[in-house]
């Protein structure tokens, strides 16, 4: 279901954009307005980060924004409420992403079952690897809501399609080393590696960890399916404020 | 789908994608090296020369009259270089980093002791070294940072989280992930994703083997029970791994009980309810956390416990039953310390006297037949900051007072 | 007229007639004890089960290769319990004191090494204890204070003379002239009035007979040389006693030259011109005094090294030539330490750390073939504040700044 | 010659006193005086202490004046012409008392032969047991000086016996264990150790080390030759100045 929405759409586009923010950073109600902001400027799917005490594989810019949202008394509870609202007033797909922890204490099949309610199409979960996932792979499908999950320049072909295999709606490719935030060198370096990620699976790819500009997206423009905005966006809020969200989405494609 | 590590449903390797090779490369040399006969040898050659391998065992007689029940053996992980048990796990790893090629270590570190380790190997093998520590506990244990840089390492103080010890843990991972190709990190306890919980009780174990061995040759006959501090659980997993096969020997980790379980300060995973199984830093095993998943803040007076989560080697045999956890209060501690120097003269590490403030609890139960054997994990005089402000000395903080006027002038 | 304790016109015992009797007890029975061939073997068992000899020689590979002539060994007395040497001396009259019978000891200490180490024997023996410490270096070594009290001991501060080391001394004396029934004086080192000469040289021989075993076991074949600080003499004497007879191992002591021999801020008594035959403290030797026979101050940045006698067994071994002497200065000291830290991963004592400046500077003259042994007599991470100080590290001070500053709120 | 003199003076008094003072402290000018009073007092005989910087048989109070006297520049050179201005000036026998560094630096023969041409009469050196003595008492016997050896409590009488064949003079019996200045506890525990100094010699016999006022005089008469005054004329003249030495010798007797 997910996986057909995007290749509808990439039907109309030629790349797509996926945008982040982490859930009660600012504050909800900023996050609602940004929200709104990037339905508006065209993104076409979001991640919406449950902050989470150890995000192991964040850099210094989310890792902040989920230190501040949890001493803020943000709760996951809160989150899912949040996310419900917003898959209900916009018209995009809405994935969570968090660490294992959050599923695990919340249980999974409750989990899955609140996403499917909420109309959650899928989970990004960085740090569930398959092989640790039965549990959560069972409870996703039960609920009929899409496991995403990750390949890695490290990642060769043979674990590629056994990733893929469990995989559902689409791929997320990590575009480099390294946690998110820092610079990716966007160059023909990146080549081989989607192109090993497309040999692996037909499922759409999603490429993130960097992505910042409008070269960037179009570095990215018939390479991958989606391109991921992580980090830039907060980064642009805590320096310009909500408003300025919307000119930069709507400047990047 | 292949899951490892595990021990009864605790431990696994829940990795970001990016680091799966580099464990699987990670364990893959690992068990080379276990299943290479000179490996094991090397290493115990590396701990007899660089460090003073076989550690002894002490006889304290006078704590063992002073309690009149069993006699009390030491297991003297104090006199290793370094001072702790620490020494141990990272000289092994050194030796795998070895031939795994790389040229770059990291390291996580609380108190300091793990810091101080890894530097001091990383300057023995020629190896670049980073260590990743909270900061405040940069500036509670600078003597210990003081160390690491004279021994060439950097220390880097982790301003996120709540700064402390699994703050430097996650730091030392972001690290990892970028930097991989040439740097092993080095991994302070049996925790943290599989191999590790593995791994370094395999180096750990070296202390078991030889406490076994020793008892045997001095006493004819194993130890009633084994006591031994429970924080990340290495130095307990040492002992225990030479015991976990005799079913009369009992084995007791204590757990830090900060300022009493019932007050939420303390670090006690394994028996407070305030811990629940779950999954963080890679693996799964009891954290303190709250219902939702997020880690709690804890509290020991020893910074070596302060910790969430625990082995998940340790989490499987409190379900079994074959180890009893407990848990020994600050105040407890420093009692312990106390009695200890002066009645035998050796000065335990203040996580150390853990284990030695619930032995002299159950002391006095026991018989003139049963023999008792505590893990001394480490020295406490390289805690003196700590340890003369749990003694709340006040020549040592008027001597403090003096010593800052001369910096000032 | 029966002379004791000479070596070629060096030692004696000068005494005050009434410990006269109480020498010649301490003789009796220290012959005795040399004489029963179980004490020997007891002391080696105490020091294998309490401290963790023997201590190992460690291959010092990076240096070696730095240097690019001789391979260089360390002997590893930094690894016995308390830190240092000293553990084997006090251990030894511990024993002693036993079989007279005593009940109480006293000692001098200067840097507080010998007094953590005596007041740790106390508290294992079960000995009233009493410590003096000039007024002077208790302020100084606060940490060794604390811990001595930790352990039981009283710690006396003498406030008369110079208020270091040699006025702790004849405070010492001063007490045992008036306790003499029940108290014996754990000197500290190869000093002072026979047998304490002979008798710590004897309990320190421990080092150079496990050294030459192990260098026979480990590499078929003697050292070129040996290096070892020179304070009072024992750590040096220890070592160099196992290759006394082995006439191509050339044995070097090194005292502390301070800012300089030329500059008089020096302890330089076997290679300076400012010392000269003289008795004090019961017994002839090397003293730095003046020409009336006043004796001086002295010098060092290594509180242990900072005396004006010196081992009369030395000052013969001194004219005879089977010892070389030389004096390293305090910024040689400071250069050496560093390099042992980065490069080896251990962390010599300043006292012991001239040791290695003396066998650096030779180093490089010699050949591959050689092989270079140094004593490492003691650690270094005990005396924190001092090398903190040496090194003048400004993130240290702030540290202790910050401390202070919490001490007064 | 000095035991003669000794013997002769014993016919006249039940009991000699000897005093002492450390040279130099508080200052020459006044040890001059304090001699002078004490001469006048009816001392008979003196012992002149030449400081040293490691006074290992004394107690704090001679401990204090030794350091203060070498504090203030005083010198062997300028004792020893002291001593021979005293011996010149007054009637009464000299002795030094000193450690025994201080005569091996000047040289032990040329020791002995100042103190011959200032009249010194003998020398006590606290740290210098006969066993230890060849040279010193070679040159004191070459210049006819006396050496003043000594026993204690626990010196049996074996030693005694081959300590005083070397001794000349007197013997100074210390009456207790310890340093010079704490008290002593006059009473009948002093008896036996006395009689076996007395069985051991015929020298005269000295008693020091806590003797502090009348009643111990009074004790000791008959049972010793000579009580010796130390710390307590220095104590007195640092509480009281040097004019209260006279009045407190007087009293003694
Ligand atoms: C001396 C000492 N003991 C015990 C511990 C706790 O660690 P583990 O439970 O891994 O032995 C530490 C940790 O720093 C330590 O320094
Ligand atoms: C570590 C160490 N080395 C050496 C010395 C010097 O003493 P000695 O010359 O008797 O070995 C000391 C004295 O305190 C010491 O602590």
């Amino acid at each position: 279901m997910l996986e057909k929405y995007l290749k509808n759409r990439l039907k109309e586009k030629k790349i797509l954009l996926m945008t982040h923010i982490v859930l009660g950073y600012p504050s909800f109600e900023e996050g609602f307005q940004i929200v709104e902001s990037m339905v508006e400027a065209g993104v076409d799917l979001m991640e919406l980060q449950i902050p989470f005490s150890e995000p192991i594989a964040d850099g210094p810019v989310i890792l902040r924004a989920n230190q501040s949202a949890l001493a803020n008394g943000v709760t996951v509870k809160k989150c899912l409420e949040f996310a419900g609202d917003v898959a209900k007033k916009f018209p995009i797909p809405f994935l969570v992403m968090t660490y294992y922890n959050i599923l695990f204490q919340y249980g999974l099949d409750r989990f899955a079952g609140v996403m499917a309610k909420n109309d959650i199409k899928g989970a990004i979960v960085p740090d569930l690897p398959p092989e640790e996932g039965k549990e959560y792979l069972d409870a996703m499908a039960g609920h009929d809501r899409c496991p995403i999950f990750i390949f890695s320049p490290t990642t060769p072909l043979e674990r590629m399609k056994y990733i893929a295999s469990h995989g559902n709606g689409f791929i997320y490719c990590v575009a480099r080393k390294g946690v998110t935030g820092a610079d990716t060198d966007f160059s023909s370096d990146l080549h081989s590696y989607l192109a090993r990620c497309r040999q692996a699976t037909n499922l759409p790819l999603a490429l993130g960890f960097g992505v910042k500009d409008k070269n960037d997206i179009d570095f990215l423009t018939g390479q991958v399916d989606i391109a991921v905005i992580g980090t830039q966006t907060i980064r642009l809020v805590e320096k310009e404020g909500v408003g300025s969200v919307g000119p930069f989405i709507s400047g990047l494609r | 789908m292949l899951n490892r590590g595990y021990y009864d449903g605790f431990g696994g390797a829940y990795l970001p994608e990016i680091l799966v090779a580099t464990f699987d490369e990670l364990e893959k040399v690992f068990l080379e090296a276990k299943n290479d006969p000179d490996f094991w040898q090397n290493y115990e050659n590396l701990m007899s020369t660089y460090s003073c391998r076989p550690t002894p065992i002490t006889f304290a007689e006078n704590l063992s009259r002073y309690f009149g029940g069993p006699r009390i053996y030491i297991k003297r992980e104090d006199l290793n270089h370094t001072g702790a048990h620490k020494a141990n796990n990272v000289m092994g790893q050194g030796l795998l980093v070895k031939r795994m090629n790389k040229t770059r270590v990291i390291a996580e570190t609380g108190a300091g002791q793990h810091g101080v380790a890894t530097a001091t190997m990383a300057a023995k093998f020629g190896f670049d070294c980073t260590i990743y520590m909270g900061e405040v506990d940069v500036e509670r244990q600078r003597p210990n940072v003081f160390w690491m840089e004279r021994l060439g390492a950097e220390v880097i103080p982790v301003k996120e989280g709540t700064r402390i010890l699994k703050d430097a843990i996650n730091e030392a991972f972001r690290d990892w992930v970028t930097h991989m190709d040439t740097t092993h990190y080095v991994l302070g306890t049996a925790c943290g994703p599989h191999p590790f919980p593995e791994m370094v009780t395999y180096f750990q174990s070296i202390i078991g083997k030889e406490a076994r061995k020793q008892m045997m040759e001095s006493q004819g006959r194993l130890p009633t029970r084994i006591y031994a501090c429970v924080g990340g659980g290495s130095n307990a997993l040492g002992i225990f791994s030479g015991f976990l096969h005799d079913p009369a020997v009992e084995l007791v980790g204590v757990e830090a009980g900060g300022k009493g379980l019932d007050t939420g300060e303390h670090a006690s995973r394994l028996c407070s309810e305030d811990a629940a199984v779950g999954v963080a830093q890679g693996y799964k095993t009891y954290f303190l956390q709250n219902h939702e998943g997020q880690m709690k803040e804890t509290h020991s007076i020893a910074a070596g416990l302060d910790y969430v989560g625990v082995s998940p080697i340790l989490s499987h045999l409190k379900e079994t039953g074959r180890v009893r956890f407990e848990a020994a209060t600050d105040d407890e501690v420093v009692a312990a310390t106390a009695l200890t120097i002066r009645k035998e003269g050796v000065i335990p590490a203040l996580e150390s006297a853990h284990a030695f403030a619930q032995a002299f609890r159950e002391a006095s139960k026991l018989s003139h037949d049963d023999i008792i054997l505590i893990n001394q994990s480490g020295r406490g005089d390289k805690d003196i900051f700590t340890v003369a402000d749990a003694f709340n000395d006040p020549k040592w903080q008027q001597f403090i007072i003096e010593k800052a006027k001369k910096y000032h002038a």
